[in-house]
């Protein structure tokens, strides 16, 4: 065994128990931090196999924001006793049984998995030249399949909607309730201060070197989004109602832009969601620009939750 | 064993647990902290395709990375929904159930009467 | 040349992770929340300077060497708040009781 | 290059259909409440030409129009395709979304002088949400960009189930989404399995590359139970009745007329597009035995509902388990085929107008009513003789009596079971239709007894029209020509599983 495969092999049994650990807590609390462990080291495993981009994803979204989401919900769902009756051992044995046999399934699918392997990974660089990108993955998110990523930040909207949508009737139109308590933790506050700026400004970076090195407008979007929800928790800000305009502009904007270029490419470049050859880099970074705008704004309201005070102070 | 089999091994195992979790838990949210370990379960799947994908001087598939990233920002969304919807739930009748047809039959209850 | 600084590195690396391990068993093995976190915040932060230490030579470039330091003050800066605030919430709750 | 990656005539208006209801989603957002109600209908003309015009362009063509995205074909980039099942899809859709949202303005307006309200705001965007989902579950050509029409499509339909805000609503609405979470990431598993062997999710690539692999029949499987989840075939069901029957009337019709239809859309495009090459033997049998509990389950459990909305909701689970019946009885190449095909692609189109018709009528008696309970029905039919006579006919439907759309599904399903002996089949439409008259009769006959009733308000006339033009098209459906079977061929793949006789 080298050293590697040991190494390799101890993450898998870390992230395993994390995973066991995750679902076995008796408190759901206990529960919510084992997964946060879990998600960090996870992003480990995303770098073992290449994933830069990925990894850096898992660890500011999969397993920070809604890591943050979970802590919260739990703290504050922590005392109501669920009244379902527990399982059964029937149910539990029949349940494990379904389980083994979904795992089995998928590990003998993935182990017999065709070799070699079928790749686009060559076409894929061959098209980069043509996005004047560096970073492939890039490339995949907002050129070849940027319809998907249209759509999904069109996903993130509705997301939105629906999250305020189970807000009571006479809240309509007020501010989310504060993502942290009345008298902040002075050193929270200080932390806050200092952090937020410099955060910020990695934020941005790793969204800009993100068309050619690991990073992008998803990884940048959600370190700004920690740094203005970090802020809120320190009660510098709080958050915005949500009948405000510049709001529901900030949310649609990403996807907006990026319909806005894809409606444009049949006139620019002769198909809905090309890009003009010769400019695809700017219009690129362009897209993205609007994209980190809204994937930070909308990864804290959709951890504030739904509007919980009258809109009129 | 390559990173990518132990990966595809752990993958697996990830999955079986997430679905033993998401059915044997009555607590909702001990439900959605299963649900998201089984999609990290399916991301990695995707991961191991991609790494398989490797060729020559590329070290991985790029489409399929794409598409875990689209993935995990989904499921966060999705995981931001359901916490919205158990406060609510929570809040509106003080405690927190996954039987709907508690209140139905209740309804249905005094129709009979 | 290179011999020396590959030597400053495993020696520097091998330190911190030594701390790191000393901060995981006082994490595991200490009797309450109050010293599990000063075990843990001492021998981590340290750890994690030793090891970035260790990895200055390495790095590809000054700016990289710079990224390193910067990580390792923003660490510093995260646990140092956390342990603050569990601090805090610990005395909060020893005066409930 | 393949030739199924070369955008065709027309093709275009296959990327219009799913950008218009997106981009009112955004507009809707931006403007607020008062502006989505009038995006979402204004649009709906809109789309209904554009739904016109891919179903004219297929029908000219005769074969399928195809767009690819960004000029990038497949593998690399995203094609849109759409046969003549998908342009007859796309129209019913255009159709029933705008009706329901027509029925939706007397609940959902916004009243002038006060400002945005949460139901209106929430309401019009998530019904473009449902438009939007559906165009691209309907055209779309990539298993992955179909995984987004499906979250799209969870996103609009969970808040939807709870609109009205009362707590059973959020409890059916937290379970709905467990289950829809659930089915997209098994389909996601399927998918990642399928890209890991093939290296593409075109499907048209993927039905050319296909062959048997570990891989594909786990893929096939997990891919399935999800789509199953979401469709809530038996035993996957339990989500279904506390979500379609506690959501507003208008909202209920969507859920269960369009939204089900969405899942089981794309187990027929991955069974009968994606796998048609690959023998897994038995599934057409599992999923046709499935569907064939969900019919009786669901039928007797309506038959004992108290209120009508539930009563409607458990019939949706029995006529879901016809839909699987296509799978038996529409595979193969045999000369009952046809028949089997064109039954069950009849029997979703049947029931999206019926039930779409029948939630509208039931939202109309509890208007009128103040409640929706059966036993209390008597008389009402004197009182509400239009409401009653849109429930008739799209219970007409349901049973499948002639004339109705529900009849021409169930005769032509009843014809390929017969022709190919499989005898099982043709029980179960029988004892199916049977039960159905069962529950349409105890919605009825109460109704239709001479006793005087009060009604808190008269129904609202625009109401019934639209519910009674729903129920009019279920029944007209029955009337349909050869020629619209023809439309639904165009693009049928022509290699299909073998099945064992």
């Amino acid at each position: 065994m080298t050293l590697f495969e040991a190494l390799d092999f101890s993450l898998a049994a870390i992230v395993l128990g994390l995973a066991a650990r995750t679902i076995s807590a008796r408190r759901v609390f206990g529960a919510v931090v084992a997964y946060v462990a879990y998600g960090l080291l996870l992003a480990i495993v995303w770098v073992r196999l290449y994933a830069p981009d990925v990894a850096l994803t898992e660890a500011a979204i999969g397993s920070g924001v809604t890591g943050v989401l979970l802590i919260s919900a739990s703290t504050r769902l922590g005392p109501l006793p669920a009244p379902d009756a527990p399982p059964g051992a029937a149910l539990k044995a029949g349940a494990a049984a379904l389980s083994a046999l979904v795992a089995g399934i998928v590990a003998a699918a993935v182990l017999y998995l065709p070799d070699p392997a079928p790749s686009l990974a060559p076409e894929a660089d061959a098209h980069l030249a043509e996005t004047g990108l560096g970073n492939a993955v890039t490339a995949v998110l907002i050129a070849y399949r940027s319809f998907d990523t249209m759509l999904e930040k069109v996903v993130l909207v509705l997301a939105v909607a629906g999250v305020w949508s189970v807000a009571p009737d006479r809240f309509w139109g007020g501010a989310p309730a504060p993502l942290g308590p009345a008298a902040p933790d002075a050193a929270l506050v200080f932390l806050a201060r200092v952090i937020a700026p410099i955060g910020a400004v990695i934020g941005v970076q790793m969204f800009w070197v993100g068309a050619d090195e690991p990073g992008g407008a998803f990884q940048g979007g959600a370190i700004l989004a920690a740094m203005w929800m970090i802020v809120m928790m320190a009660r510098l800000t709080e958050p915005p109602r949500i009948s405000s305009g510049w709001l529901r502009l900030a949310l649609i904007a990403g996807p907006g832009v990026f319909l806005l270029a894809g409606l444009a490419g049949p006139v620019m470049a002769g198909s809905f969601f090309a890009f003009p050859p010769g400019f695809t880099k700017p219009v690129i970074l362009f897209i993205e620009a609007f994209m980190v705008l809204s994937i930070a704004v909308t990864l804290p309201l959709l951890v504030a939750g739904p509007p919980n005070r009258e809109a009129r102070r | 064993m390559s990173a990518s089999t132990i990966a595809g091994l752990t993958a697996a195992v990830l999955v079986g647990l997430g679905l033993y979790a998401l059915i044997v838990n009555t607590d909702p949210l001990k439900k959605l902290l299963a649900f998201n370990l089984l999609g990290s379960g399916v991301f990695l799947v995707f991961g191991i395709v991609a790494r398989r994908g490797a060729v020559g001087a590329f070290p991985f598939d790029p489409i399929p990375q794409a598409m875990v990233i689209t993935g995990i920002v989904v499921a966060f969304a999705a995981s931001a929904l359901a916490v919205a919807l158990m406060l609510r739930l929570a809040k509106e009748s003080g405690r927190i159930t996954l039987d709907p047809e508690g209140e139905t039959k209740l309804d249905n209850g005094a129709e009979d009467a | 040349m290179s011999v020396v600084l590959d030597l400053f590195t495993v020696l520097a690396v091998g330190l911190g992770v030594f701390f790191f391990l000393a901060g995981t068993v006082a994490l595991l093995r200490f009797p309450d929340s109050l010293s599990r976190l000063h075990g843990l915040t001492k021998a981590d932060n340290l750890g994690l300077g030793l090891v970035v230490l260790g990895l200055i030579p390495r790095a590809a470039s000054p700016l990289a060497a710079l990224k390193l330091i910067v990580l390792w003050a923003l660490v510093q800066l995260g646990s140092a708040t956390v342990a603050q605030m569990i601090g805090g919430a610990l005395r909060r709750r020893e005066e409930i009781e | 290059m393949t030739a199924a990656g070369a955008t065709t005539q027309g093709g275009a208006l296959l990327m219009l259909a799913i950008l218009l209801p997106v981009a009112g989603i955004l507009v809707s957002f931006a403007f607020g409440g008062r502006a989505a109600e009038r995006i979402a209908l204004g649009s709906a003309p809109v789309a209904l030409v554009i739904a016109l015009a891919v179903l004219a362009e297929v029908v000219r063509a005769e074969r399928p129009i195809v767009y690819t995205v960004a000029a990038l074909s497949p593998p690399l980039g995203i094609a849109l395709r759409a046969d003549g099942v998908s342009a007859v899809m796309l129209l019913a859709s255009a159709l029933i979304v705008p009706a329901a949202g027509l029925y939706a303005r007397a609940g959902f307006a916004s009243r002038p002088g006060e400002g945005e309200s949460r139901k209106a705001f929430t309401f019009w965007i998530l019904l473009q949400g449902i438009s939007a989902a559906l165009a691209i579950i309907f055209v779309s050509g990539d298993l992955f960009n179909l995984y987004v029409a499906l979250e799209l499509l969870t996103f609009a339909a969970v808040p939807l189930a709870c609109v009205e805000g009362r707590a059973e609503t959020f409890a059916a609405a937290l379970r709905y989404l467990l289950f829809a979470l659930f089915g997209s990431i098994f389909y996601l598993l399927g998918a990642a399995l399928l890209y890991g062997a093939f290296g593409t999710l075109d499907i048209a690539l993927l039905a050319e590359r296909m062959r048997s692999l570990p891989a594909v029949t786990a893929a096939a499987a997990l891919m399935t139970a999800g789509l199953l989840a979401k469709t809530a075939l038996f035993p996957l069901h339990l989500w279904l009745p506390p979500a379609h029957a506690n959501a507003p009337a208008p909202a209920s019709a969507i859920l269960s007329g369009l939204v089900v239809k969405g899942s089981f859309f794309l187990t027929l495009r991955l069974w009968f597009y994606v796998l048609p090459a690959l023998p897994v033997f038995g599934f057409d049998a599992i999923l046709g035995a499935l569907g064939s509990a969900a019919v009786v389950f669901g039928s007797v459990l309506a038959l004992r509902q108290p209120r009508l909305k539930l009563l409607i909701a458990y019939s949706t689970i029995a006529q879901i388990g016809y839909l699987f019946l296509i799978f038996p009885l529409g595979s193969g190449l045999h000369a009952w085929t046809a028949d089997g095909w064109n039954g069950g692609l009849m029997q979703v189109l049947a029931h999206a107008f019926a039930k779409a018709a029948m939630f509208l009528a039931a939202g109309l008696l509890y208007e009128s009513l103040g409640h929706d309970k059966i036993a209390k029905f008597s008389g009402a039919a004197r009182a509400m003789p239009v409401t009653f006579l849109a429930l008739g006919l799209g219970g007409l439907s349901l049973v499948g009596l002639p004339p109705s759309g529900g009849f021409a599904a169930k005769w032509l399903l009843l014809r390929a079971s017969v022709a190919s002996g499989q005898w099982l089949w043709a029980l179960v439409l029988l004892v199916g239709g049977l039960l159905a008259a069962g529950y349409v009769y105890r919605i009825l006959a109460p109704a239709l007894s001479s006793d005087p009733v009060a009604l808190k308000a008269p129904p609202r006339r625009t109401g019934e029209v639209i519910a009674l033009t729903l129920a009019v098209v279920a029944v007209a459906l029955g009337f349909a020509p050869d020629s619209f079977f023809q439309v639904l061929d165009i693009g049928r793949p022509v290699l299909l599983t073998a099945v064992s006789p």
